[in-house]
């Protein structure tokens, strides 16, 4: 019976635990229902819940804790001569074994035997059905390979059984607790309230999870350069150490990143929120139906495509006609040709960045602005307000958190983005505030030192870990200080 | 009850105010909601510095023909309005009319009261301050007082004139819309029953608002009771299935009605 | 009885003078308000539109590619000199396919069996990939060795790209990929009609290669659906309950506030961080393959909670609370209330956030990159454990490669990309407009 | 584990490419390997993150392995590396095919894109702003240079092959040690790059030089021999020392600036992976790698003949690091 | 009127019920609404099979204490109950109370009309369904079909089930909120204004059904009118700015009340 069986089997019994303690909460109810404190199918899920439930963990427990006792349970009868190898080594020739036993499964009986017989057939007989090993199995390899197989074969046995009873005994059990004054629906409830826990619990563990894989390499990086060096530093100038001919360190300065970092998605947040947020109120407020539902789903699809087009989009078209255009007014004014914006601008990156964050603002704004109920509008109509009047001092406080959360969405993604700001900002880590000329962002940096040819070891790649934690921090106090404005202003309406 | 003779002079009064002009005009207003109709060719005339009481079983149109009159139908997505309505002699349906003019003119208090989420004070200064009708904080300040007095609700909010709308009781917040609603001065006030969630003595002060208003705007009220129809009106329309059974002075309506309609539902034979 | 008064009864009233409402200063105001409006919805979209014809203007010849029909000879003495294919199999898997398809060609054109020189530029007009289509015909029907068949072979990439125009043949020759003869054989061979475009299936369904003519985005079509299918499975439902726990349940204080901000701001973790964690996570401790659209699909799943956990959360608070109170009132549990009346009117907004979360997702590249995904792959994966790649993956890999016939095949599998998302979002968004009501 | 898995340089990727795919053809009992791009470094690492079968087998990269990965992967039980030299990646400088013909001198480079160079005996901020100011021989437009960013190898090939070079000839070496000491403080002011705007790190791949170009006609871009190839009609290559770069000039030695690439191979896995010891042997071998090859015809510049073999016999002998 | 004679009836009735047991107590209950105090020290006890009036001037804490009586007061953010209040004994403030299952015991009309914005239909079977109270779709049309008759809506909606809540008039969702909440057949009914917004016909309808119910369920009702508190309840408690003024016989209140206030207020002299 394979995993798969198992789990259907499972779902079965449930199944016919929910039938059976519906039935049961019926027939004690005598037919009426409203006797019983819960309705027949909270009962029949409280069955099926206990019969499923602890059927799955142990299921789980079994799939996550069978293999490793196998394993080592093998590995113990490993010859001395392989015992004596690193565990990593030992490792591989598990590997093999298994490869080996998945092999013997496809043999047929003689072949098998002739296999054990011979270990140096088994290569030419697994690779005629399809099966490739690396090279040829030591002998006490096929030994263990058999053993495995039937270890696996056992403990698949033992565990379809186990968690069988385990549903069976735990429906029966349920179902005996039924009764008219058992509160199922509460415990039904309660059951779903701990998966919506577990749910949310998610989000805690992969903050926990983020920080974790980036703190021990952060610490790495911290113990080679000062912190202050790096916090304080305004400049940002590794130096490529990967042969070591130019081996000085560089230098780590985080504040030229940050600086471009919140100016480009300054810029981009310039450009997305109002056009977002008037698109929003355009399609909900004033547009037809159809209108509405044609434009909406159209402009997310600018969220949808890669942002590798938007770069190639900045650098080919936007970039060069932002400098063309820029020389020409400057022509014009001054005579002289030159162009005051650079190709590669932070105006480029916000710009093409805004048109792409234009759907986070616009949709979810969209949906919270209609959500608004009718009677707000009514009053604020009916005292003679305009359309425009009634939305700015009504609808739109209203809407405000949802309002507020799209924004701090669309600000995320701004910050978080690296595609869009390389090919069209460039990857020119300054301290400057002329929204012309080029910049750069810790998102760039940090995908870039991770992903280039320096020496993993460095503080050159490792700088990537601490530009993460910092990062993460320094959006953390933002998002705090924008609950504290949202909860200031927030308008609950009825 | 005081009130009885009070409308005794106001009964003199309404024979003077008789050839007066109109103040709205409907003329063969019908409304309908998608398919179904609401309202079937209602002709019925509001007449300047009176109060007009709609009266009529739950669901005969009252609301409905009500929010023809300062276009509030037009909210409703699926709602369309024929016939004519005019607004000293200006057909209010004209494309040419200006909406927010019409509305700011002819003000509307709701059924179900809708208070802004905001504070009490600024529901009340909203549409001040939109019409720029308070020069100053102090002019402000002095309409919001104003307005909450004659709706009867300063005493019990003028501590907490800086707390959320929504935080008041039912009554309290249907005293607020009215006092919304009046803070901006329109020529007419539609008030659809306003006095719904209040008791007597906070009906009663609402009701005396109503006769001060009266000297200088036109009301119209619909309202379910008919004694406070009788109490603060000087015509009455009655409505029923959409349709305008019957309008006349309130004083005839209530004693001998022209139609046996009329006459059952007052008497409360049927609904 | 109504009293009907017709309007033209009434005498004109002296009218009193208007009050000044401002209304014209308003006016303009709500027309700018408008105006904004128009102009926002309008400038999203032509962007829209531009971005769109750039992609489509450049990809759609990716949709057809060059084929040569030539009626190739499988000649034996080619194929097995020694007649040994019945004994042993693997000569058939070995042997020299390609000069099977350049004598074809050759005879085509009428080159000399010994003209080295030209022979060898006749071999680069085709595809490499005749050596599998046509050992993959005999394999599969041995008895037509000796015979003589017609067949359509693949042309290689430079010949695809300069029959569609894209390599500029104005400059000298020693500047190009391809000679003027091939020009010429190209031009002779069209005249004739063995070279002509045809639907290019093979973008949709080949695996990756090296070869332009060959390279398809099956792999990653394969991959991103499972990584989608995986990212929709878990985070839908997931994120759905996270913001039910936190919105409706949570106590308000200072911890969930925490776990608020918290989630707000793992929207701003830069994507190829939640790689890191994959790779940390799924691969390293939880001993997952490298390259396999599962870990792919959880990471992902992970980068797409947040921005649904804030849209749902936008979209619960957004519910009225006198529709909770009404349930309430009426017995039902705060689970049904939730479930029976909130949900439902909060959909819209769930489902904006699904259709954002999704979108970006299947756009996103970065985090991809540290689990072993951005790679070559051509075999085909079967179950979402095995090694694959996705569609943005494709692109970008495409995007960096050198040759010219990879530049509208980049524009290609943007385009099939937009289609995919198309698809995958066009449920959801009826969806949402069914659950879309005012009141 | 039934499939080789590669990660690394994305220099090598296209020839691991074209090896893994033919490979794939030719043995049809095992599968085509996975190969990764995302740049050395990162490939190292993952190499050197252990033994088993959840660890990649083979790691690209366009840069020798430095002593202290070693250490790492030492560290993590990767005890037993075997280094393959596959051949070699010339570099070009080219710009857009409408300009004139090029002809560059390191010295000249030097000048166009230090950040300080020498005018009158003294150490200034270079105040060049056209191709012409510095040799009336180039052309007339105002400068700019696309060059790899720091994260690239090719960056460092450059900044030796060409900054400190150029620095050497146009005699600013001296000028600058004779004001800086520290040796290691002097080199790193050689090779120094403006940071004025005129010379832009790319951090992408040559494609986006391509682009970057394209929209600016002026621009002088680093590209990898084989990319150029591929975009000889859109591109005009400049010579170095009057060397136009090809594969023969490359191979010989005589075009300076070129720079080896590698693959690396857990000896541990050689017989456990199935079908590692034939890719490495395929990949090897001279249909792959030789002068003729599909590889070389892509544009890598075959190793020599001697060296060749040599990799070859290492790799038989299964000589480690 | 006929009603009259009935509530001589009643009355006979009532003082055999007199010693029968509360069927819910307050004690105490005080509520806050953070740091505002709304209700004081109240002392009210519920008596089974009866129909109490809350009267008392807006905003005088009626619906608030109401709100007590099922818990509803939960759902406010910022509000707080000490106090301890029973049901059949219990106390519903205890931690082990279930409270969806006290809410489905003592149901409730709210002030607004809050219609969910589904069907017609769907709005009154909901409670049922959740509460399994029907066994067949049949028997649910029967349900939907019963309290929509009992609340004086089913010949207006009869051929509009399928439309959705939110497009009724005022009155005809105050009475779809009623018929809701009959159709669970609570023990308790708490009423805040169920009539507020119905012409006397449908009033007098809801208030046949109050009749009607009381003999197998308790009722408590908030209303503002008092002849319609004289009507249909045998108690009646009135409030004033928070505190419990008085409660006692309907009779006795309306013609012989203990306090000064409740004369005065019964009177119309204050508010
Ligand atoms: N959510 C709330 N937050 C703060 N104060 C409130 C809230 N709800 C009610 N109050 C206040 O508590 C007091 C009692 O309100 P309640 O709604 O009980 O009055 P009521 O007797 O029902 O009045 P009405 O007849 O007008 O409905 C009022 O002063 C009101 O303003
Ligand atoms: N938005 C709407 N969509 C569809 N039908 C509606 C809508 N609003 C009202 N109706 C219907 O139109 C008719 C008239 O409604 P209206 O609100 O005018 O009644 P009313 O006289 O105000 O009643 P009440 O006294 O109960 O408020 C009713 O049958 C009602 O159901
Ligand atoms: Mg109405
Ligand atoms: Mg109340
Ligand atoms: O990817 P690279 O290591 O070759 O730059």
């Amino acid at each position: 019976m394979t995993t798969s069986t198992l789990l259907l089997i499972t779902a079965a019994i449930a199944m016919i635990g929910y039938l059976a303690g519906s039935r049961r909460a019926l027939a004690l109810a005598g037919g009426r229902s409203a006797s019983m404190h819960s309705r027949p199918g909270y009962y029949g899920s409280f069955v099926a819940i206990w019969s499923a439930l602890p059927a799955a963990l142990l299921l789980g427990v079994w799939l996550v804790a069978a293999p490793a006792i196998i394993n080592s349970s093998i590995r113990s009868e490993f010859p001395a001569e392989v015992k004596a190898q690193s565990q990593a080594s030992q490792g591989l020739s598990f590997g093999m074994i298994e490869g080996i036993a998945r092999g013997m499964r496809a043999l047929s009986a003689e072949e098998a035997a002739q296999a054990e017989r011979n270990p140096a057939d088994l290569r030419n007989l697994m690779g005629a059905r399809g099966v490739a090993i690396a090279g040829d199995p030591e002998a006490y390899m096929i030994k263990a390979a058999n053993d495995l197989n039937s270890l696996n074969a056992r403990s698949n046995l033992l565990r379809n059984i186990a968690v069988l009873l385990v549903a069976v005994g735990g429906a029966a059990l349920a179902y005996r607790l039924i009764a008219p004054r058992f509160r199922a629906r509460n415990r039904v409830e309660s059951v779903i309230l701990a998966s919506l826990v577990v749910a949310s619990s998610i989000a805690i563990l992969t903050t926990v999870g983020i920080i974790a894989s980036m703190l021990t390499e952060a610490t790495h990086f911290f113990a080679r350069v000062p912190a202050h060096e790096f916090f304080f530093g305004t400049v940002w100038d590794p130096r490529f150490a990967a042969a070591g001919a130019t081996a000085s360190e560089g230098q780590f300065g985080l504040i030229p990143l940050l600086l471009g970092t919140l100016y480009i998605g300054f810029v981009a947040m310039l450009f997305a929120v109002p056009i977002g947020l008037f698109a929003a109120i355009y399609m909900s407020e004033y547009a037809s139906q159809r209108v509405r539902s044609i434009t909406k789903p159209l402009l997310e699809v600018l969220a949808g495509i890669p942002t590798i087009v938007y770069g190639f989009f900045a650098l080919t078209t936007v970039g060069p006609f932002l400098r063309d255009i820029s020389s020409q007014i400057h022509g014009l004014a001054t005579g002289d040709y030159s162009n005051f914006i650079q190709a590669q601008s932070v105006l480029t990156a916000g710009f093409v960045m805004g048109i792409m964050l234009i759907p986070y603002v616009s949709s979810l704004s969209d949906d919270i602005i209609t959500a608004v109920p009718r009677a707000l509008r009514d009053g604020s109509l009916g005292l003679g307000a305009t359309r425009s009047e009634t939305i700015k001092r009504v609808v739109l406080p209203a809407a405000l958190p949802g309002i507020v959360g799209a924004i701090l969405m669309t600000a995320s993604r701004a910050i978080g983005e690296t595609m869009i700001v390389v090919l069209a900002a460039g990857v020119a880590a300054r301290i400057q505030l002329n929204p012309f000329e080029p910049m750069t962002t810790v998102t760039v940096k940090i995908v870039s030192q991770l992903t280039g040819d320096l020496e993993f070891t460095s503080p050159q790649t490792l700088v990537a870990f601490a530009l993460g934690i910092t990062l993460f921090i320094i959006t953390l106090c933002l998002n705090i200080y924008a609950l504290y404005i949202v909860r200031k202003y927030r308008e609950q309406y009825e | 009850m005081n009130m009885m003779t009070e409308a005794a002079v106001e009964k003199a009064l309404d024979q003077r105010m008789n050839d007066l002009s109109y103040k709205m005009i409907g003329k063969d207003v019908s409304v309908y909601y998608g398919e179904k109709r609401a309202l079937f060719d209602v002709n019925l005339n509001v007449r300047q510095n009176t109060v007009t009481a709609l009266i009529g079983p739950s669901g005969c149109g009252k609301s409905t023909f009500l929010r023809t009159l300062n276009r509030m139908n037009d909210t409703i997505d699926n709602c369309r309005v024929t016939g004519r309505i005019t607004l000293d002699g200006d057909d209010i349906y004209d494309p040419a009319i200006d909406v927010v003019e019409l509305r700011a003119r002819v003000g509307m208090v709701f059924q179900k009261p809708n208070p802004f989420p905001k504070s009490i004070y600024e529901n009340i200064s909203y549409g001040p301050r939109i019409h720029g009708l308070a020069r100053s904080k102090a002019d402000m300040d002095q309409i919001v007082e104003a307005s909450l007095q004659r709706a009867g609700l300063w005493n019990e909010v003028k501590d907490r004139l800086q707390e959320s709308g929504t935080g008041l009781s039912g009554g309290q917040q249907q005293r607020l819309c009215i006092a919304r609603a009046i803070a901006v001065s329109p020529e007419v006030i539609l008030m659809d029953e306003p006095c719904s969630a209040l008791d007597p003595i906070a009906t009663a002060k609402v009701e005396e608002l109503i006769h001060e208003l009266r000297s200088n705007y036109t009301i119209v009220i619909v309202t379910h009771s008919m004694q406070q129809a009788a109490r603060v009106s000087q015509r009455t329309a009655m409505f029923h299935l959409g349709q305008l059974v019957e309008e006349n002075d309130t004083d005839k309506m209530f004693t001998n009605p022209d139609d046996q309609r009329t006459q059952d539902y007052i008497m409360g034979r049927f609904g | 009885m109504s009293q009907v008064v017709t309007p033209t009864a009434t005498a004109p009233v002296a009218r009193t003078p208007r009050r000044d409402i401002g209304l014209k200063k308003r006016y303009a105001a709500e027309r700018r308000f408008r105006a904004y409006g128009i102009a926002a919805l309008s400038f999203g979209l032509i962007f829209l539109f531009v971005l769109l014809w750039s992609v489509v203007s450049k990809g759609y010849t990716a949709f057809q590619q060059t084929g040569v029909t030539l009626a190739v000879e499988f000649s034996e003495k080619i194929i097995d000199p020694q007649s040994q294919r019945a004994s042993n199999p693997q000569v058939l898997l070995t042997a020299n396919y390609p000069v099977l398809a350049r004598n074809a060609l050759a005879n085509a054109l009428g080159v000399a069996q010994n003209d080295r020189a030209k022979q060898k530029e006749l071999g680069q007009m085709l595809s490499d990939g005749v050596r599998s289509q046509l050992r993959d015909m005999v394999v599969a029907d041995p008895s037509i060795i000796g015979k003589t068949k017609t067949v359509t072979l693949l042309a290689a990439g430079d010949i695809d790209s300069a029959f569609k125009g894209q390599i500029n043949l104005s400059v000298p020759q020693e500047n190009r990929k391809v000679s003027d003869q091939q020009v010429g054989w190209m031009n002779k061979l069209a005249e004739a009609g063995a070279l002509a475009k045809h639907f290019n299936t093979g973008i949709f369904f080949n695996g990756a290669s090296s070869r332009p003519e060959a390279a398809g985005v099956g792999v990653a079509l394969i991959g991103s659906f499972y990584m989608m299918l995986i990212v929709l499975v878990l985070s839908l439902p997931i994120g759905v309950a996270a913001s039910i726990y936190l919105e409706e349940f949570a106590p308000k204080n200072r911890f969930t506030d925490l776990i608020e901000v918290n989630i707000n701001n793992l929207a701003a973790v830069p994507s190829i961080v939640y790689g890191l964690l994959g790779l940390a996570v799924f691969i390293n401790f939880m001993g997952l393959p490298r390259s396999a659209s599962l870990v792919g699909g959880f990471v992902l799943t992970l980068m797409t909670l947040p921005t649904i956990i804030i849209a749902t959360r936008a979209a619960l608070k957004a519910v009225p609370p006198s529709i909770r109170a009404a349930a309430l009132g009426l017995g039902a549990s705060k689970m049904q209330t939730i479930f029976h009346h909130v949900l439902p009117l909060a959909m819209p907004g769930i489902l904006t956030g699904t259709i954002i979360g999704l979108a970006h997702a299947l756009g996103e590249t970065a985090p991809l990159l540290l689990i072993g995904m951005v790679a070559f792959v051509a075999n085909f994966p079967t179950t979402p454990m095995d090694p694959s790649t996705a569609l943005p993956v494709q692109i970008y890999m495409w995007a960096n490669e050198a040759e010219r016939a990879f530049v509208e095949r980049t524009s290609g599998a943007i385009i099939i990309l937009l289609l995919f998302l198309i698809v995958m979002n066009v449920g959801a968004i009826l969806l949402r407009r069914r659950f879309e009501r005012r009141w | 584990r039934d499939q080789i898995q590669i990660a690394g340089s994305s220099t090598v990727l296209p020839y691991a490419k074209i090896v893994a795919e033919t490979f794939g053809e030719t043995f049809t009992n095992f599968k085509t390997p996975v190969v990764e791009s995302g740049g050395s470094g990162a490939g190292l690492k993952e190499f050197c993150k252990g033994v088993g079968e959840a660890t990649i087998d083979i790691a690209n990269s366009s840069r020798p392995i430095n002593k202290s990965e070693v250490e790492a992967c030492k560290a993590a039980g990767v005890t037993e590396i075997q280094e393959v030299r596959i051949g070699y990646d010339g570099i070009v400088f080219a710009a857009d095919s409408g300009n004139g013909d090029m002809k560059i001198e390191p010295k000249d480079l030097y000048k166009a894109l230090a950040a300080e160079v020498v005018v009158d005996g003294k150490l200034v901020a270079n105040p060049y702003k056209n191709w012409s100011d510095i040799n009336p021989t180039l052309p007339k437009g105002p400068i700019a240079a696309y060059i790899p960013g720091s994260k690239h190898g090719t960056r460092e090939v450059f900044e030796e092959k060409i900054m400190a070079e150029g620095c050497k000839k146009a005699g600013a070496a001296d000028v600058i040690k004779a004001a800086i000491t520290d040796a290691k403080q002097a080199a790193a002011k050689c090779v120094a790059i403006r940071k004025d705007g005129v010379a832009v790190d790319i951090d992408g791949d040559y494609t986006e030089t391509l682009a970057r170009i394209s929209a600016n006609k002026t621009g002088l871009g680093v590209f990898g021999l084989a990319f150029y190839e591929n975009n000889m009609d859109k591109l005009k290559v400049a010579t170095v020392e009057g060397i136009v770069p090809s594969t023969e000039t490359i191979s010989s030695g005589k075009y300076p600036v070129s720079r080896p690439l590698f693959f690396y191979v857990k000896k541990a896995h050689l017989g456990v992976i199935p079908g590692l010891k034939e890719y490495v042997e395929f990949f090897t071998s001279d249909a792959m790698v030789g002068p003729d090859s599909p590889l070389a015809e892509y544009g890598l510049v075959a190793a020599p003949d001697a060296q060749r073999e040599q990799v070859r016999k290492d790799f038989a002998a299964g000589k480690t690091m």
